[in-house]
């Protein structure tokens, strides 16, 4: 690995005046467990490195139904899975957080590193595209929110400037009768990067079982993780059975643009959106219904 | 007289003849016999002065260690084989 | 316990905790990487980022300039070797073949293939100096297939390579084999059932968790030392010695504990090329591969086309078989597809075969040993269509085969018959466990039958057994212990001493230290280094027995020695234990110590058969493993603990094979998956508990009757698990790894095609 | 090259200091610098594990770490497991099950088992496994792996301890 400095600022501002001070050459590191291989593998060469971890602020993760949650963006992901709220208001996201790589690997990595490291296939952000995510941006001219399907632009880069740092995520309170799930395909059972991700989150009407609200997350099927617009809306209004399930498996196939490689060919991973789409559709759906006992 | 079993590809040098009889007391004996017979054999089975590397010898169901010195009896069975390596 | 073999063992079959057992659960075993020297330096290679190409120049200026930087070195650093084929290690190796993969002279032929190498006071700035070496490459086509390189007009890797066969051309064929039996068409002709099929494997790596080392160094009186992980200390001694140019003598080679091997780590990669630039700068040299170099320029095993014709009576009785097989070398001659046509159809008796084998020079890495090499392979062929043609006849997989095993005295795929093996008491043994008769239902799933030969092997070993003034002893060896051989080791010594294993100190020994002994491969080490290790046990017994008679004052013949205690008929007061006569080795002529050195004939080949239960994702083509039986003719069980973990290792590494490890390179030639993200070996949650069955025929001409037990066991499992998805799905899969892409495809092929039938029908 | 900074650290309970350049992982740290070479270097990627260890209580792969990350951290590696009594209870049930082979993976499997245990004493087989999907082991098809730490968390709970 080339040479670097290594800086470990314990507030937000400490961090952002490094970053303003360095601009191109800092790279801030959550988890580390993309940039630490990235940095040995020289495809990115930052000579200072700027670790959040010690920003009190950034390692925060609070929930109430009044405010929703709060999810401080170095927070480890073992973490999302240790909390019961998660566990049981966010089940789609925490499983998310729960396939990140192996327990030695989640115990580093971040839900916020997850995506700010921009890579298409994250398992984290079709489940945060799903629960209409937002981030919480901070930088020299104040702060901005960007929607978690509007923070990746190309793979490896996000909408995040040199000086600006992702601080957290923010998600609205889950509506009685709302619940999410995530599914990812790949080869083995554990430890390899997402072939096809889906993230789902719906609100239904358990008066007439109707859709009132859906919202389906795409990952490794494009250049960025991808929300499937036709697909969630054509739900809504409807009666979630097999035909309506069937019309957003064939939109988030649409809506795919995957690639061959030595992951997946393009074709298999249309076909898989496909039925990723349909039981991840189906598991949150029965957890939708089943919410009302909460 | 000892029998030796010609390799399908080495058969060229036999006119198809699978079982040869030949006489000597150890496997260098017996090549010089087969190379007699059937000018040839010699540098398909011997490199300077040993057997190929990438050849064994059965004989009599054995596998030879003793290269050219390795005993011949009048009953026996000789065999060409690929040498194999395992992991 | 009773032995199979009739012999009453008191240590061997049990299982002791293994004698370098503390060492490895608590950090302390030293491997190869974990030597270090005050004042070391460290070494880096740079490898070629192309498949192939001419090296027209190599500039070192920047590299040398880099502040740390001890020494560069490139193939001109080192003799050039000529065409030379030797037999080193297990296996005849042609030295500029191997000098030339190390660090390559005019052409680099594969990604990843070193030539040049960087040495510096710390692997940062050896890794920055590398970078900053300018190579100007002419780039060559890529030959990435045995199809493309064996093609008229091929482009040629090796243009010393000529085929003799047909005019005495360049060519990328480095060998021809042919094996003949019987009248092949005639064969066929009284077949009722004939299956033909073409089948592709991918080529594999070994996937050893430790990346090659090795620490070296050169002293001012042109000696030098190498500390390394190897499966031959010996094989590196004399391969170091020939391609560093220094002489073998000059040379002693330490083995370290060993991270895994499996065959990869038969041959040498750094240790020259570190105890070279030991030499340059007169420091101790440290060089480890990333895991990256690992899987790009170690030896994986070889990818292969098969063609497989094979034909039975309606009975179900094996007439004939027809084979045509090309493998993979890599950029140098030396693929196992010799050892592939002769395992191929070795466990069925089959009157009329043809058997045509290739060695192919392709520009992917050399290939090296893997467990079994060449056998996994060719069982995916024929165990596949064997399966076919015991399912068109309606008789059971197991039984199919029952009816065609090899006994003793068939005739081998090579002539030579048979001696005692327990093929048919494996696929026995499988009919009557829980597994086999269990029922397996459910959609989408299927069980899958196939079985496996492997010869075995057996060179050459030292042993020496020390017997101590309290009666314990100290056994030296010179065969690397990687997966508890040493443990197996003593407990054969204390079954001939008549002590307790644990009373035995097994050490593995460098090459000054003990007499030549082969590498541990071929699965020789427990059997054949047992054999050593036996006759020095009882060498120091033989000795006993003379100090016993100059106390009792008898005759040596008139001593007994059994279960650890001396005795003899002429005088039933006199008995002494080893002990007792320990305390007395002083007087009675010193210290005793057992040796012996073998070159051992025909060891007991093995035979497995392997049972797996899948359950297949319709909508997704992923296959999961619900239940896997390997059942092992082992002759008898040293330490029946690691005797299994063999058996379950190889099956997890053919599952493996069997379902998502392959090689993946890209149009221009190079590795796109070159780590353990992408190139995915099973983990835990990918396997079940594997259920071995331990079957005990006794090898003949064995003191104890063990055969080799470490390889067999990846041959079954590829086409046992292609078996069992052809049960479950009715599709006979011909490409290995049977990835979920691959499935899927073939499973919507089927269903498309079940439709458009359907259709056609009107229905 | 940056210059190398003091890290002070809490290393298998004992304060520990070493030196470290910016770029050099913990791994490095641990083998290089304090002569620590139990935890293995398989892979440099984090999927191999055999570099796992327990940092504030949970595991991590060490080459993925920074060592200059280690600052007022708790680590605790392979050379750590063992007590004056003797063997940690999951050492001694890996060398009763004959869990290894080659062993080079054996650190990493001990300590990932340990962070388990330490938080779920009671894991079923099920999460035994994915607690451990992290850690590759190439010699043994993980059985006897599986019921070594399944024995050991049998035996902690039984409140026995071995030696």
């Amino acid at each position: 690995m080339h040479a670097i400095n290594y800086e470990a600022p314990t507030t937000v501002d400490q961090a952002l005046k490094l970053l303003a001070a360095h601009g191109e050459k800092a790279r801030a590191i959550c988890g580390g467990t993309d940039l630490i291989i990235q940095l040995r593998a020289g495809v990115r060469r930052p000579e200072h490195v700027v670790d959040l971890k010690n920003i009190a602020d950034m390692r925060k993760l609070s929930f109430s139904l009044q405010h929703g949650l709060r999810l401080g963006a170095a927070v480890p992901a073992i973490e999302l899975h240790e909390s019961a709220d998660m566990r049981r208001y966010y089940p789609g996201l925490t499983e998310a957080a729960h396939l990140i790589g192996s327990l030695q690997i989640q115990s580093r990595a971040s839900v916020g590193g997850n995506l700010c490291n921009g890579s298409p296939a994250a398992d984290t952000t079709p489940a945060l595209i799903a629960l209409a995510a937002k981030g919480r941006v901070v930088g020299p001219k104040g702060e901005r929110m960007v929607a978690a399907e509007d923070f990746c632009v190309s793979p490896g880069r996000t909408v995040l400037n040199p000086d600006e740092l992702l601080v957290d995520l923010q998600i609205a309170a889950p509506s009685g009768h709302s619940s999410d799930a995530y599914l990812r395909f790949i080869p083995r059972n554990e430890m390899d990067i997402a072939v096809v991700g889906v993230g789902v989150a719906v609100t239904i009407d358990p008066a007439d079982d109707r859709c009132i609200d859906a919202r389906i997350g795409l990952g490794a099927v494009g250049p960025t993780p991808i929300f499937a617009k036709e697909a969630s809306a054509t739900l809504v209004g409807k009666k979630l059975d097999a035909a309506a399930i069937d019309k957003a498996a064939q939109l988030a196939i649409a809506v795919s643009s995957p690639i061959d490689d030595m992951r997946g060919t393009a074709e298999f991973r249309r076909h898989v959106v496909g039925v990723l789409t349909r039981r991840t559709l189906a598991i949150a759906i029965e957890r939708a219904r089943s919410a009302s006992s909460r | 007289m000892a029998i030796v079993v010609v390799p399908a590809l080495l058969r060229k040098l036999t006119d198809g003849v699978e079982r040869v009889p030949v006489t000597g007391r150890n496997l260098g004996q017996v090549i010089e016999d087969l190379e007699r017979q059937f000018p040839g054999f010699r540098e398909q089975l011997v490199q300077n002065g040993e057997m190929k590397p990438s050849i064994a010898v059965s004989i009599d169901g054995e596998m030879g260690t003793g290269g050219l010195l390795d005993r011949v009896k009048d009953s026996s069975e000789i065999f060409f084989i690929p040498a194999i390596g395992g992991g | 316990m009773a032995a199979s073999n009739g012999k009453n063992f008191k240590v061997i079959g049990t299982r002791p905790i293994r004698h370098d057992g503390v060492d490895k659960v608590t950090g302390r075993a030293k491997y190869g990487a974990d030597y270090a020297f005050p004042d070391m330096l460290f070494g880096k290679m740079l490898r070629s980022p192309y498949a192939h190409a001419r090296i027209k120049s190599i500039n070192t200026d920047k590299a040398k300039a880099l502040p740390g930087v001890m020494a560069v070195m490139t193939a001109a650093d080192l003799p050039d070797l000529p065409d030379r084929v030797e037999s080193a290690g297990e296996a005849p190796i042609n030295v500029a073949h191997l000098t030339q993969n190390l660090m390559a002279r005019d052409k680099v032929l594969y990604n990843g293939h070193a030539l040049a190498a960087v040495c510096a006071t710390s692997p940062h700035i050896a890794e920055e100096a590398v970078a900053l070496i300018e190579v100007d490459y002419e780039i060559l086509p890529p030959v990435m297939t045995v199809e493309e390189a064996m093609k008229p007009g091929a482009t040629i890797l090796l243009p010393n390579l000529r085929n003799k066969e047909e005019g005495d051309k360049q060519t990328n064929v480095a060998s021809h084999l042919q094996f003949k039996r019987g009248d092949v068409a005639e064969g066929f002709k009284s077949a009722d059932y004939v299956v033909e099929r073409e089948f592709k494997t991918a080529m594999v790596h070994q996937g050893y968790i430790e990346p090659h080392n090795a620490v070296a160094m050169y002293n001012s009186d042109g000696k030098g030392t190498i500390w390394c992980s190897t499966q031959g200390t010996f094989a590196v001694r004399g391969l170091s010695a020939a391609v560093a140019g220094i002489p073998e003598q000059d040379i002693k080679v330490v083995p370290a504990e060993i991270g895994g091997g499996f065959g990869g780590k038969l041959t040498i990669y750094l240790e020259p090329i570190a105890l070279v630039f030991s030499k340059m700068t007169g420091k101790p040299v440290k060089m480890v591969m990333s895991r990256a170099d690992v899987l790009r320029a170690t030896g994986p095993t070889s990818g292969s086309t098969i063609r497989c014709k094979m034909g039975c009576t309606k009975d179900g009785k094996l007439v004939a078989a027809q084979v045509w097989m090309a493998y993979e070398a890599g950029a140098y001659p030396g693929s196992p597809v010799g050892a592939g046509a002769m395992t191929i159809i070795a466990p069925y008796v089959i009157p009329n075969m043809i058997i045509d084998a290739y060695d192919v020079v392709v520009n992917r890495p050399k290939t090296a040993a893997y467990r079994a090499p060449g056998a996994t392979n060719a069982a995916m062929a024929s165990e596949t269509i064997i399966d076919e043609l015991a399912e068109m006849c309606g008789i059971d997989p197991a039984d199919f085969r029952l009816q065609n095993a090899v006994a003793e005295g068939a005739a081998q795929t090579a002539g030579p018959p048979y001696k005692k093996i327990g093929f048919v008491e494996t696929l026995e043994a499988l009919k009557n466990t829980p597994h086999y008769k269990s029922k397996l239902e459910g959609p989408y799933r299927g069980r899958g039958v196939a079985s496996g030969f492997w010869f075995n092997i057996g060179l050459q070993s030292s042993a020496v057994v020390n017997l101590h003034g309290d009666g314990t002893a100290s056994l030296v060896i010179g065969s690397i212990d990687i997966g508890g051989t040493r443990a197996a080791q003593a407990m054969v010594a204390a079954e001939v001493l008549g002590i307790g294993a644990l009373d035995v100190r097994p050490q593995v020994a460098d090459t000054d230290t003990i007499g030549y002994t082969d590498v541990t491969g071929g699965s020789r080490t427990a059997v054949t280094t047992g054999v050593a290790v036996f006759q020095a046990a009882e060498d120091a017994v033989r000795q006993l027995k003379e100090r016993a008679a100059k106390l009792w004052e008898k005759k040596p013949e008139e001593i007994a020695y059994t279960d650890g205690v001396l005795s003899t008929a002429a005088d039933p007061s006199k008995k002494l234990t080893l002990k007792e006569i320990a305390k007395q080795f002083a007087r009675t002529g010193g210290p005793i110590t057992g040796r012996a050195n073998v070159n051992v004939r025909g060891v007991g080949p093995s035979f497995a058969t392997t049972c797996v239960d899948v359950e297949v994702d319709p909508d997704t083509g992923k296959v999961k493993i619900l239940r896997a039986t390997c059942v092992q003719d082992v002759g008898k069980a040293l330490h029946p603990s690691y005797v299994e973990g063999q058996i379950q290792g190889g099956t997890a590494q053919g599952i493996g094979w069997a379902l998502n490890e392959e090689y993946v390179y890209d149009d221009k030639g190079i590795l796109r998956n070159f780590g353990l993200l992408d190139y995915r070996m099973p983990t835990c949650l990918d396997l079940p508990e594997i259920e071995t069955v331990l079957v005990e025929v006794p090898a003949p001409g064995h003191p104890i009757g063990s055969r080799g037990v470490g390889e067999v066991p990846i041959v079954p499992p590829v086409a046992a698990v292609a078996n069992a998805i052809a049960r479950a799905t009715g599709i006979r899969m011909e490409v290995a790894p049977m990835s979920p892409p691959r499935l899927l495809k073939a499973l919507l092929k089927k269903r498309n095609g079940a439709d458009s039938q359907a259709a056609a029908a009107g229905r | 090259m940056a210059k190398k900074t003091v890290i002070e650290t809490t290393l298998n309970g004992e304060v520990t200091e070493f030196l470290c350049e910016p770029r050099e992982s913990l791994l490095e740290a641990l083998r290089d610098t304090l002569g620590l070479t139990g935890s293995k270097e398989g892979c440099l990627t984090g999927d191999c594990g055999a570099c796992t260890v327990v940092i504030d209580g949970r595991a991590a792969c060490s080459c993925l770490v920074f060592a200059v990350e280690a600052q007022g951290k708790k680590i605790e590696t392979i050379e750590g497991l063992a007590s004056r009594e003797g063997l940690h209870v999951l050492q001694q049930k890996f060398l009763e099950h004959a869990s290894l082979q080659c062993g080079i993976c054996t650190p990493g499997f001990l300590m990932s088992s340990k962070a388990l245990l330490d938080r779920n004493p009671n894991p079923t087989e099920a999460e035994i496994r994915y607690a451990l999907a992290g850690n590759l082991c190439r010699c043994t098809g993980y059985d006897k792996i599986v019921r070594a730490v399944v024995d050991a968390a049998k035996t902690l709970n039984s409140g026995a301890r071995a030696a």
